[in-house]
C-alpha cells in the first residue's frame, strides 16, 4: 500500500526501503512518458474535439494544445501540455516544452471560454518552461505571468488537472483553477528537484532529497493544501489504462463543473481569488513563532494514508473562508 | 524559479570596511563618497545593489515613508533541510539584515503625492518570494487599491523561495491576482526592476507594469543561464539577459539610472492618475480619501500635480523604514 | 492594399468549356465531375476559386439562404480613370458575374441554426474591397449582432479596391468597427479564408475571427509579393504567404479542405453560441428572437443543436443568392 | 496660389502647367524628409514627454514611437510614426517603416491613455507598414487589423493629424480618430501612387497620373469627407519651420480635444463609430444612378480654393448624421 502510495508500480523497480527513494520512484512515476497527456485524455474523455491553433501574435506552439470539447453533453474548453508519446512525436512538441507561444494560444482559448460561457479544463503536465533563449527573449516570463493573471479573475470555471509533472512557473500558467486535481502519481513543485538539488545542495545528485524536502508528491500537496483532489490511477499506473483513467478524471472534472456552474460568477471569481490569495502560512512576529514542523517520514505517509480516498471538497465553502494565519 | 545563491555575496553591498572594490571597474571607491552617488560608481556606473531601506529612501520624500507590517514572519512549513536547516537560513538572514523577511512594504509620499510602495532586498536569502515577500506584494496591492493610489513595486531578487516549496510557487498567483484587481479599477503600478530580478518575481509581478523601468546592466531573466546553457547548450550573446536585452525586446520601457529613478518615477505619476471611480475621468487632483489619508499617515501637504512639494521630516524617522 | 489584377483570370473559375486544366497537377479535368468534388481536384487536391454563389450553395443549409441588400451599388466617387475608366470596370465585371459588387451577404442557416454570412467574389473586379463590399461586410456584422446570431465571412479578395481611393481604405475603419462591436457583444465571429486574402481583407476582419478557418494552400498575405521580394530584396521561402505558412505562424486556427469546411463550420458553432445577453450564461438553445426569425427567413426548423435539421427547400430558391 | 495649395514651393521646383506635375510636387512635398517627424513636433508642442517603448511581446519598434506628453497643461499620449531625418536615423528607424511590434506597442499605450483617461494624439506620416517578410509573418496585417478596431472603440478622445504621407494601411492603423486633421501639404492613399501605378497602369511610371487619379492632397481628402481640417503650412512648407507648424497643430489639437473632451464617452465613442460607419458611397440600384462624377481639374482646383481656409468642424455634430446613401 505504501508502495502504491508512492506510485512504485513499474515492472522491475525495487522495492526500496529508503522513503527517499519511494519518493523519486514516484517522481519517476509521474515522468513516465507513457502517461497519457492532453490529447489522448481528452480524445478518450469528450465526445468530439476541435483543436485551434496558434497565438495570433508570432506561431503555434505544439508543446501547448487548446481546442474545444464536448464531454457529456457540455461544451468545455481544453487546454493543456503535450510532451510526445516516443522520440519523433517528443521532437516535434520540443520535449513538451513550451515557448511563449503556447501560454498566448491558451489565453485566446480562454477568452472565447469567457466569452462563450464555456468551463475551461487545463492538463498540466510539465517539466518547465522551455529554458531556452527562444523563449526567454520573446517574454516566456510575461506570457506566464499573464496566464496567470488572466486565470485569477477569468469569469468562467476553471478545474486544473496535474496528471503528471506540476514543473514550476511554466506548469502554473496552466494551473490557475478553482479546482486544483491531481493524479495519485503526479507531482508539483516550485523548481526541478535536479534543480532544487543543484542550487541548494550544490550538487545535481541530491535530488532525491530536494524531492522529498519539497514534499512534491500529489498527496504531500494535498496535505499542504494546494491540491484539492487526488485521484487514485489504476491498475499499475495511469500509462497502464489510460482510459480508465480518462474516465476517473471526467468523472470528477464533470462533478466539480456542476457544482462550480451553480456559482454564481461573481462569487466564483472571488471565490477563486481568495483561494489563492490565502496560500502560503506566516506569522506575526509579536506572537511565538511556532517551532518548525519537522514531520518524520511516518507522519508524512501516515498524512497521505489518512487523505488518499480523497474526496470532492466544496470550493466556496472550504476555500471561502481564509485559514487562520498560522493554519500551518 | 529558483534563487540562486551563487549571487555576489552581501559582503559588497554592505561592506565592513571604508572601500569597496568596483565589479564593473576594479576601480577602490570610498564607501562614503559611493553612498553619496547612490551606490553607483562613478567611474563606470556600475550600480551596486541596495538594501530596501536604501532604496526607499532614494525614492520618496524624506521621512514620507510609513512600513506596515514589518512583523510579518516566514514559518517553515515544510520541514526543509538542505545544507542548512529554512529556520537557520532565516536566522542568518534576520541577523544580517535586521529584515523579517524579503520585502518592506509601507505608504509614502513622492512630490507629496501618496503612494504605496513594495520594496524587495536581496541581502535576505537572494530576496527571494516566499509567502511573507507575496503576501507583502499583495497588501502594497491591496492598499493602493483601497485607496486609490499608485501601487510601485521595486523587485530585486533570485526567484521564488524553494524552502517553502509550492506555496512560493503560489505567490506567483497571489501577486498577479492582486494586480489583475488593481489594474482593472484602474488604479496606476509602476515596476522597477533592479539587479537580479529573475523566476517567479520577473514571471508575475514585476513584468506587468502599466510602465516597467530598469536600472541600468540589470540581470532581469526566468530560466538560469545553468539551465539556458546547460540543459539546452545554447551560445548565450554578451549582453543577455541584462536590462538593456529587455529593453531592446520590449519588455522594459525606459532604462534609467538610478540618480534619476526619482525624477522618473515622479513625472510618470503626474499622468497615471488613477481615475476617480475607475470608469470615468480623471481627478483633477487627488481624491479626498487619499489626501486625509495622506495627511494623516505622513503629514505631507496634498499634491497638487506640479511637482516638489515635500513633506515635512516629521512623525516617521527613516530609521523606521525597516524596523516596522 | 491594392487589386492585383493580374490574378488567374476568371475563366479557370467559371470555363466555357467542358474541361478545365488543374493548374495544380495539370491534369485535365472534366467540368461536371469537378462541381461534384465542390471544385477541387481529385489529384491533387487543387482549390479552384469558386464564386460567392457556389461558396453559399456549399455552406448552408439547401434553400435556406436569403439574400440581402443585393441592390446595392458602387458609384464612381472620383471620377477614376486609369487604362479604363471604373464605370466601364464596373459594368464589364457586373456583366461577367450578375453581382452589383464582389460580395453578397445575407441570412441563412447551417444545421438548422441561422446565421449572418458575407461572402466575396474574387470574380468581380478581383473581390476588391470598396465601398459596397465594407458596407455589406458591416450590415452582415450589424444583423449577428441585431439578431444574436454567429457571424460567418468567407473572404476571397485582392485588397482594397483602389478606384474607390481613401473610402476603400475606410472600409477597413467600417468593417473592423462593426466586428469590434460584435465582438465585444459576444456574439460568434468565424472567418474563412480562401484563395486569395489578401491586402486590406487580411488586414481586416478576416484575420480577426474567433476562430480563423482556411482552406488549403490559399494565397494570404498583407504585402503583395512584387512588393515583398522586388521592393526589399528578400529572398521568399516556398510556401510563403499560404494558409499553412499563416498556421504555422500562428494566425489561421485550422486548414480546413473544402469537402470538410461545412461540417467544420457546424462543429464550430456549436461550441460558440453567443450568451442570451452579451455577459453571463449560455441560452439553452437559439433564443426566442432568433428562433422566429429562423422561421419567418427559411422556414427551417429551429436548431436543438444537434446537427443535421436541413431547411426545407422552399420560399427562396438557390438561385436568388445572387440574384437579389 | 495654386502653386501653394498644391505644395509645390521647394526652391529649384519647376512651376509645371500640368495639374498632373502639380500633384505631383505635392507629394514630392509630402515625402520631404526635412519634414517634422512625430519627436521634433512633441517636443516643439510639449512642456515635457516621456518616451514608453516596447510591445511586451517581441520588440521595440523605432519605426513607431509612443509615449506622455505634457501639452499647455493637459495630459495627452502621443503616438506617431517616426521617419529619420538623415541617412544614419532613415537606417536606425527602418526608414519609419513599421513591423507589428510598432502598432501593438501603440495599443498597449493607447490602453494606458484609456485607463488614465488621457485623450490620444497621432502623427501619421508612413510610406506604408514594412513590406517584408519579417512584418509579414510576425502579423503586420493582424496588427494593423487590431489598432484600427481598437481605436474605433477607445473610451478617449483622438486626435489624428497626417503630417506627410498618410499610406495605405499602414497609416491607417494609427489614423481612427474623432477628428482627422492634416497639414496642408500631406497625402493620404489607400496605396502609393507607384503601387497604383505599377498594378493599374502595369507601369510605376505613370505613378503621376495615379497620384492624379486618387485625390491624394490634403485639400481633395478634406472634399472627399475623409479629412476634417486642412492646416495651412507656414512658409515654404512644414519643413521651413517646424517650430510654427508645430504651434499650429497644437492650437488646432487643444481646440478639438477642449470639444471632444465635453462629450461623454459614450456619445464620444458613438460619433466615432458612426462617423466611420457611413464612409464611402453606393446608390442602391433600383434608382438610377448617377452619372459618374468626372471631376476636372479646374473643379478640382476649385474644390481646394474654397476649402484651403478650413476651420474645425465638431464632430458629433456634422458626423452624427449619417450623409444619404447618395451623397457623392
Ligand atoms: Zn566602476
Ligand atoms: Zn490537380
Amino acid at each position: 500500500m505504501v508502495d502504491r502510495l508512492l506510485g512504485r508500480h513499474g515492472p522491475g523497480e525495487s522495492h526500496a526501503a529508503d522513503p527517499t527513494d519511494a519518493v523519486w520512484a514516484h517522481v519517476q512515476q509521474a515522468r513516465n512518458l507513457k502517461r497519457p497527456h492532453t490529447l489522448e485524455l481528452v480524445k478518450a474523455m469528450a465526445d468530439e474535439f476541435i483543436e485551434l491553433h496558434g497565438d495570433r501574435l508570432f506561431g503555434d506552439d505544439s508543446a501547448i494544445v487548446a481546442g474545444l470539447a464536448h464531454i457529456s453533453g457540455r461544451r468545455v474548453v481544453v487546454i493543456g501540455f503535450q510532451k510526445g508519446q516516443d522520440t519523433e512525436e517528443n521532437i516535434r512538441r520540443n520535449f513538451g516544452l513550451p515557448h511563449p507561444e503556447g501560454y498566448r494560444k491558451a489565453m485566446r482559448v480562454m477568452d472565447l471560454a469567457e466569452r462563450y460561457a464555456m468551463p475551461v479544463l487545463t492538463f498540466v503536465d510539465v517539466q518547465g518552461a522551455f529554458p531556452g533563449a527562444a523563449a526567454e527573449e520573446r517574454g516566456i516570463a510575461e506570457a506566464i505571468a499573464k496566464s496567470v493573471g488572466m486565470m485569477s479573475r477569468l469569469r468562467t470555471p476553471i478545474v486544473s488537472v496535474i496528471t503528471g509533472e506540476g514543473g514550476s512557473g511554466g506548469a502554473l500558467g496552466l494551473a490557475v483553477g478553482d479546482t486544483i486535481v491531481a493524479l495519485e502519481n503526479s507531482i508539483y513543485s516550485v523548481i526541478s528537484p535536479e534543480g532544487c538539488a543543484a542550487i541548494l545542495w550544490r550538487s545535481g545528485e541530491q535530488s532525491h532529497q530536494a524531492a522529498m524536502a519539497m514534499k512534491v508528491t500529489a498527496g504531500e500537496q494535498q496535505e499542504l493544501g494546494i491540491v484539492d483532489i487526488v485521484i487514485p490511477e489504476p491498475g499499475e499506473g495511469a500509462h497502464t489504462d489510460p482510459v480508465e483513467t480518462a474516465r476517473r478524471i471526467r468523472e470528477v472534472v464533470l462533478e466539480r463543473f456542476d457544482v462550480l456552474g451553480r456559482i454564481p460568477l461573481d462569487e466564483l471569481v472571488e471565490a477563486r481569488f481568495k483561494k489563492f490569495r490565502v496560500m502560503g502560512p506566516y506569522v506575526v512576529a509579536d506572537r511565538p513563532a511556532p517551532p518548525p514542523e519537522r514531520t518524520g517520514i511516518t507522519d508524512r505517509l501516515r498524512g497521505l494514508l489518512s487523505n488518499m480516498p480523497s474526496m470532492p471538497s466544496l470550493p466556496g465553502t472550504r476555500r471561502d473562508v481564509p485559514p487562520g494565519r498560522e493554519e500551518v | 524559479m529558483p534563487v540562486r545563491l551563487p549571487f555576489r555575496p552581501r559582503r559588497d553591498a554592505y561592506p565592513p570596511d571604508l572601500w569597496t572594490k568596483c565589479p564593473g571597474c576594479a576601480e577602490m571607491l570610498f564607501n562614503k563618497q559611493l553612498d553619496k552617488t547612490l551606490r553607483v560608481c562613478p567611474h563606470c556606473s556600475h550600480h551596486f545593489r541596495i538594501s530596501a531601506k536604501a532604496r526607499i529612501e532614494q525614492l520618496v520624500d524624506p521621512g514620507s515613508f510609513v512600513e506596515r507590517d514589518a512583523d510579518l514572519t516566514p514559518v517553515d512549513a515544510l520541514g526543509f533541510v538542505d545544507l542548512k536547516t529554512y529556520p537557520d537560513r532565516l536566522m542568518a538572514a534576520q541577523l544580517a539584515t535586521g529584515l523579517r523577511d524579503a520585502a518592506v512594504w509601507g505608504l509614502a509620499a513622492m512630490a507629496g503625492k501618496p503612494i504605496s510602495m513594495c520594496v524587495m532586498d536581496f541581502g535576505f536569502i537572494g530576496g527571494s518570494m516566499g509567502s511573507v515577500v507575496g503576501e507583502k506584494v499583495a497588501r502594497a496591492g491591496e492598499a493602493a487599491l483601497a485607496e486609490r493610489i499608485p501601487l510601485l513595486i521595486v523587485s530585486s531578487s533570485g526567484g521564488a523561495r524553494m524552502q517553502e516549496g509550492t506555496y512560493s510557487l503560489m505567490q506567483l498567483v497571489k501577486t498577479m491576482s492582486v494586480v489583475e484587481r488593481v489594474k482593472a479599477a484602474r488604479v496606476p503600478f509602476i515596476s522597477v526592476m533592479t539587479d537580479p530580478t529573475t523566476g517567479g518575481v520577473f514571471a508575475s509581478f514585476a513584468v506587468v507594469g502599466d510602465v516597467n523601468l530598469a536600472e541600468p546592466n540589470a540581470l532581469i531573466r526566468f530560466a538560469g543561464d545553468r539551465v539556458s546553457a546547460g540543459t539546452i547548450g545554447e551560445e548565450l550573446p554578451p549582453g543577455y539577459q541584462r536590462a538593456e536585452f529587455w529593453f531592446s525586446h520590449g519588455f522594459v520601457d525606459r532604462i534609467v539610472p538610478r540618480a534619476r529613478l526619482r525624477d522618473e518615477i515622479i513625472s510618470l505619476l503626474g499622468f497615471l492618475i488613477a481615475p476617480l471611480n475607475g470608469h470615468s475621468e480623471p481627478p483633477t487632483g487627488p481624491t479626498s480619501r487619499s489626501r486625509s489619508f495622506l495627511n494623516a499617515l505622513t503629514g505631507a501637504r496634498s499634491g497638487d500635480g506640479n511637482g516638489d512639494s515635500r513633506a515635512s521630516e516629521t512623525g516617521q524617522t527613516r530609521g523606521e523604514a525597516t524596523n516596522g
